[in-house]
């Protein structure tokens, strides 16, 4: 295998990761400030994708599409969190699960009810596609160049957030202590909403984002939650940090695991078996990877020691 | 509010009454769905022992109910088609008796939970959770590629397994010894929930630590509790398979461990038969729902949520209130 | 002179720049109640969870029994004969006041592995249980939700589990902690008379309770044991003035 | 057991005969929700069209949604038979559900009439009297993929499928009749949606030509991506990512893709014109390949009914098998396993106004039977 394929398959397992941290970031927030597991953070990214395709669709913006997704997202969690999430944060783990699960059923079969059930179209804008050379001569398709680089700046941006702005101290008091919160005279309830609407405009933009390179469909948020779950887990649950860097150890097990482990095989038996074998392995890689963390860290790589 | 006993005595005369009517009234798919409800009964009255009891939020119960499945699908495969499981050390071949299968399945699923138990255990809470949905994952992604064993296809069993002295392939015996086998278990949940595990059980949940200063050690009792509950689950797994007569990786998918969850939030956590009140409103539902509309996912979606906002303590909270005071 | 129940020995303890235990050595006679009592933060629930086993000392041993038991868990420290309470009430709240009395026993029996008889119709384990209720004075009490207990009743109900171990040493974090005077004074008769049965080491807020039932007393500040003596003694200690009383007054 | 029903048959048989035109009842059961919903209504939408058309009031049809769970395709199919007494069985997508389904069925002498899936053990050791497979052997459209790469010349492809049975038969089949070398083969994740890393390889592979297997949102991705990522090498692949319903979603992506079809709208006969016409003017939007299988699965039992007793199941299955009925796809026989003997036609992707449609350029394979009939003993 060549060093330009190598380079080249790391920086997909990178874009793959920063994709997955778009997800992660919202979801770890979720859980870090108000202390809940929201199954139906994939439903968000679904309807941010949907948005994204039907105001590109009417309008032939992309752009247009992206501030649709952005809004739509934000507008259906902020909605979602005062009318159910909110009955949620003091129950246990177990009804957060069943309830967010319940969403899941009510978005999804409700989207399929409004699109039909056929996949939409939702392209790369003009200016973002085909491939540019990069140094050393590869050939890197130019959206998912710039998937990398909004990914990041969104990480920078989160950073920026949390760290220097008064949304960001009130998001760390939440973090630590919840009472403590209310007695600095923070309206809670507000500052939940706002962080759900957040986290939600997040999981809609990375939707359309990655919709224009995927298939725009009922369902496609499912496989990317539990996903976005096996990174914040890896990472530690709250810290964005550990999403950032879960993100990309998943991105990179996943990419590099699928070309590998066959080859790797390919040592110890024939082509076939090894193929088969490997690929099997392949899909089994990531939570391996989970539950090793687990294993050797219980509380994630970076989450708070219990 | 009606005491829970009283529930819990109109739910069993149900499971007899309904199939008997149906027998009556020639209706044997009544009979399937209530054989579909009894064998999720025994699966989530499993995963009640430790979730219910332990605390345990295992969102992996799909291992065991798949593990269960796959054993009863491996054996009668390999008897159906003449081929022997292993030769070495020393030949193996498949089965078609229940009994042995369920052997099987049992001992398959004690060993799988105790070592997926033992590894999860060093986590708690949400890490918990997840990490046994990672072990759910890799089953499922593992059977799906199994193509010895029909891959994401999965095993037709063509004719249901036997059982001596009954025709299992009538609807109304293999319900009936299913039934028999949800009795068993319930009563064995219900011993054990008064037994001395039971109590270490129940406080290791509540208060861990207070287990600990007593000398007893919380962790093995709910690895054990795990591992009695993976049983319980893969038990009902072999069930299940025999009565599709056909196992597939669906088995192990996390949507099958939520539905297994479901069942017990449906019915009331904790309580012996909430399981059992769980799993029959559950196939009612999807039975009734799925024939008002191609939609009906949203009904099913919004009962759910109503149920878990505003009825403390599952369907049997809502009747009964608050559970009694064991004495 | 008879060797100690309990004994630490220059046990140290930091987190990160923090020195929460400093080379303590405190002991336990067979029949005395030692108190140790300091201002907040001085460093009482780390040298309680390092005597109990919940944290390692960095540095130093702890006996029990004349056993080093320094490595060894709770579970373990448990089993050779030491009771516990805490001071955050850690009782199964949904179960009944019999029920967290009969894990003593069951913890006591050391045979948890049984899951068909029921555990309230073991006679041994009834027994133990039933007794050690009415010895605090919660036999009335027995069928109630453990929720629905005063935190007084709470507090005797944690010194009944601890009872049900039969211990040869009891470490007590706070028992008076939230009681009414009359729960306190009940609580300091039973102690006085407990101390011949197993030998206490109070952690304790209430000084009314401590002076009039410890038989030593060790003062506990920043860390550090400052002094160690009679209950006339600490009294009159210039240092514990300074550093303890005098504050508080 | 199996004496007693066959015995039950028999006396039920004798009982009837004289009787005339009995009814016929149909059992349905298809994916109405979830993903993969849209294969199931154009099943359900081509077949009940031409249940109207016919006006055929003996023919009853009872529609049920499996949600592509196995399970739930096991217990409507008992249902079906228990409760609904239906004499035929049909309307499953997906091999593993028709594997799940289709032997309990047929042991218990049912018909079960195939409109989508044709999983090889079904056609080969497996194959049933009374199964009729009326859209394809799994295999064919891929083996008709190879046979299209050797007439256009592609000398080292690299091929791909998800790794799951159906992914494995579809690189089987496709090497079946390819005869040039492999640049590389890659079994990919079930329902993976990122196929970067695979576009790399085949970047760095040197193949001159890529076949690949990627039903549903796989394909849909797998498309907009390849052309992203300015990678130019001829695509060939099976009708099942292009299809009416994806191709919408693929977009300019797909447009001059190859793709091999036992059908296509313009396959050029009055029944298939009929039923394009029809289809569109019913549902208002173009037919795809799964509503032409409905609508052929439908007219392969009107034809049946129309010459025989379903009762008499002897009678019943010879009339079957003539398939004496006019096919959308012109020509069209079972051979001895009851599986279809048909062309499979090349298509290429084209735009006709706003609407992304195929048209066909050529036959890849002609009166095309399966590799696994002289397997099949019945």
């Amino acid at each position: 295998m060549s060093l330009i394929l190598l380079i080249e398959q790391v920086l997909n397992g990178l874009q793959f990761g920063i994709m997955l941290f778009l997800m992660a970031a919202g979801l770890t927030l979720i859980f870090g400030v108000m202390g809940l597991i929201n199954l139906a953070h994939g439903s968000l990214y679904m309807i941010g994708a949907f948005c994204a395709a039907a105001v590109a669709a009417a309008s032939g913006s992309f752009i247009l599409g992206l501030i649709a997704a952005l809004a739509g997202a934000a507008l259906a969690g902020a909605l979602v969190e005062l009318v159910v999430i909110r009955r949620l944060y003091d129950k246990d783990h177990l009804d957060q699960v069943l309830a967010t699960f319940a969403l899941i059923l009510i978005f999804s079969e409700g989207t399929r009810w409004i699109f039909g059930s056929f996949p939409l179209f939702l392209n790369v804008p003009e200016f973002l596609s085909g491939p540019v050379t990069l140094p050393g001569g590869i050939e890197y398709p130019l959206y998912r160049l710039t998937l990398i680089v909004i990914g990041l700046l969104v990480a920078l941006g989160l950073y920026l957030l949390i760290s220097k702005t008064r949304l960001g101290v009130q998001i760390r008091a939440g973090e630590n202590d919840r009472e403590m919160i209310g007695a600095l005279g923070v309206d809670i309830a507000m500052l939940y909403t706002i962080v759900f609407a957040l986290g939600a405009a997040l999981a809609g933009l990375s939707g359309a984002l990655v919709g224009a390179i995927q298939s725009v469909q009922v369902g496609m948020g499912e496989p990317v939650l539990i996903l976005a779950f096996v990174v914040i887990v890896i990472g530690g649950i709250g810290s964005i940090k550990g999403a950032l860097i879960g993100a990309i150890l998943v991105g990179l097990t996943d990419t590099l695991g699928g070309i590998f482990l066959p080859e790797a095989l390919k040592l110890f038996f024939d082509p076939s078996t090894a193929t088969s074998i490997g690929s099997s392995l392949a899909s089994m890689a990531i939570y391996i990877l989970m539950a090793a963390v687990l294993i050797l860290r219980p509380a994630g790589l970076f989450g708070a020691r219990a | 509010m009606i005491r829970e006993t009283y529930v819990n005595a109109l739910t069993l005369l149900l499971l007899v009454a309904i199939p008997l009517w149906a027998v009556f009234m020639d209706e044997p798919f009544t009979i399937t769905l209530m054989t579909r409800a009894a064998i999720f009964a025994i699966a989530a009255i499993g995963l009640n022992i430790a979730l219910g009891i332990g605390g345990l939020v295992s969102l992996g119960h799909a291992v065991f109910f798949g593990i269960g499945g796959y054993a009863m699908g491996i054996l009668a495969h390999h008897a159906q088609t003449y081929t022997p499981l292993a030769e070495w050390p020393f030949l193996i071949d498949g089965t078609k008796s229940m009994p042995l299968i369920w052997l099987v399945a049992i001992a398959c699923s004690a060993l799988a939970a105790l070592v997926i138990g033992a590894l999860s255990l060093r986590t708690t809470g949400v890490y918990f959770i997840m990490i046994t949905l990672a072990f759910g994952q890799m089953f499922f992604f593992f059977a799906i590629s199994w193509a010895e064993y029909g891959g994401e296809d999965g095993l037709s069993i063509y004719i249901r397994n036997g059982f001596p002295g009954l025709n299992t392939l009538a609807p109304i015996q293999f319900y009936g010894l299913c039934f028999v086998l949800l009795c068993l278990v319930l009563l064995f949940a219900w011993k054990l929930s008064k037994s001395p595990f039971g109590l270490a059980l129940n406080a290791a949940r509540q208060a861990p630590m207070r287990v600990e200063t007593v000398g007893l050690d919380p962790k093995r009792v709910k690895l054990v509790a795990f591992v009695i509950s993976g049983v319980i689950t893969g038990l009902a797994g072999a069930l299940f398979a025999d009565l599709n007569r056909f196992v597939s990786p669906t088995m192990f998918s996390w949507q099958t461990s939520g539905e297994i969850m479901i069942f017990i939030i449906l019915g009331g956590v904790g309580r012996l038969f909430g399981p059992v009140v769980g799993a029959l409103a559950f196939v009612a539902l999807e039975h009734w729902l799925g024939g008002l509309s191609d939609y009906w996912h949203i009904y099913l979606g919004l009962l759910l949520l109503v149920i878990v906002l505003f009825g403390r303590g599952g369907l049997i909270g809502m009747v009964s209130g608050r559970e009694a005071v064991h004495d | 002179m008879t060797d100690p129940v309990l004994k630490t020995q220059g046990i140290s303890k930091s987190f990160g720049a923090l020195r929460a235990s400093r080379d303590i050595s405190i002991d336990l006679f067979p029949g005395e109640i030692h108190a140790v009592i300091g201002p907040n933060g001085a460093g009482k629930s780390t040298l309680i969870g390092q005597i109990c086993g919940t944290l390692k000392p960095d540095t130093g041993s702890v006996q029990l029994l004349g056993r080093d038991v320094t490595h060894e868990t709770a579970r373990a420290r448990a089993r050779v004969g030491l009771g516990r309470t805490f001071q955050i009430s850690s009782l199964a709240m949904e179960d009944t006041v019999l029920q967290n009395a009969l894990l003593g026993a069951l913890g006591a029996s050391g045979r948890p592995w049984r899951f068909w008889k029921d555990a309230l119709n073991d006679k041994d384990l009834r027994a133990t249980a039933e007794e050690a209720l009415l010895r605090v004075g919660l036999e009335g009490q027995a069928r109630m939700r453990t929720a629905e207990l005063s935190h007084g009743q709470r507090r005797q109900l944690e010194v009944a589990v601890a009872l049900t171990l039969r211990p040869k040493a009891l470490v007590m974090d706070e028992p008076m902690a939230g009681m009414g005077a009359e729960g306190s004074k009940r609580l300091t008769g039973f102690l006085d008379v407990l101390r011949q049965e197993a030998p206490i080491l109070l952690v304790e807020h209430d000084m009314d309770a401590v002076f009039a039932l410890a038989d030593r007393i060790s003062v506990l500040v920043y860390g550090e044991v400052i002094a160690t003596g009679t209950v006339d003694e600490i009294r009159s200690d210039a240092a514990v003035q300074e550093a303890y009383l005098g504050e508080d007054a | 057991m199996k004496l007693v029903t066959m015995a039950a048959v028999a006396a039920l048989t004798i009982g009837l005969s004289g009787a005339k035109a009995e009814p016929v009842k149909v059992g349905m059961i298809t994916t109405l929700s979830g993903g993969g919903a849209g294969l199931g209504i154009d099943v359900r939408d081509g077949f009940m069209l031409a249940v109207k058309q016919s006006g055929n009031e003996d023919l009853e049809v009872v529609i049920e949604d499996d949600q592509r769970k196995p399970d739930i395709a096991v217990q409507l199919a008992d249902k079906m038979i228990q409760s609904e007494k239906v004499d035929v069985l049909t309307g499953i997508i997906w091999s593993n559900l028709a594997m799940a389904v289709v032997p309990a069925a047929t042991a218990q002498g049912k018909f079960y009439l195939s409109p989508n899936a044709g999983p090889s053990v079904l056609a080969g050791k497996g194959c049933h009297p009374n199964y009729f497979n009326v859209a394809w052997q799994n295999d064919n459209l891929h083996e008709a993929a190879g046979a299209y790469a050797n007439f256009a010349g592609h000398k080292n492809s690299f091929i791909l499928a998800p790794n799951y049975p159906a992914g494995k038969d579809a690189l089987t089949g496709y090497k079946r009749f390819y005869e040039g070398d492999l640049a590389g083969e890659i079994y990919t994740k079930l329902g993976q949606t990122d196929y970067a890393a695979e576009i790399a390889q085949i970047r760095a592979s040197g193949a001159d030509s890529v076949f690949f297997f990627l039903p549903g949102g796989m394909g849909i991705s797998f498309l907009k991506q390849y052309e992203d990522s300015g990678v130019d090498l001829p695509v060939v692949g099976p009708a099942f990512s292009f299809d009416q319903g994806i191709l919408q979603a693929v977009g300019d992506a797909a447009l001059g893709v190859i793709n091999t079809s036992q059908w296509n709208k313009d396959i050029d006969n009055p029944t298939n014109k009929a039923f394009v016409d029809a289809f569109q003017a019913e549902y208002g939007r173009l037919p795809s390949l799964y509503a032409s299988q409905g609508f052929d699965t439908a007219n392969l039992l009107l034809s049946a009914m129309a010459k025989a007793d379903v009762k008499d199941a002897d009678a019943f299955r010879e009339a079957l098998k003539a398939a004496d009925f006019s096919s959308t796809r012109g020509s069209f026989t079972f051979g001895p396993n009851h599986h279809p003997i048909q062309d499979i036609y090349v298509r290429e992707v084209v735009k006709e106004g706003d609407v992304f449609t195929n048209k066909i350029i050529g036959t890849a394979l002609t009166s095309h039977a399966d590799a696994y009939w002289s397997e099949c003993n019945m």
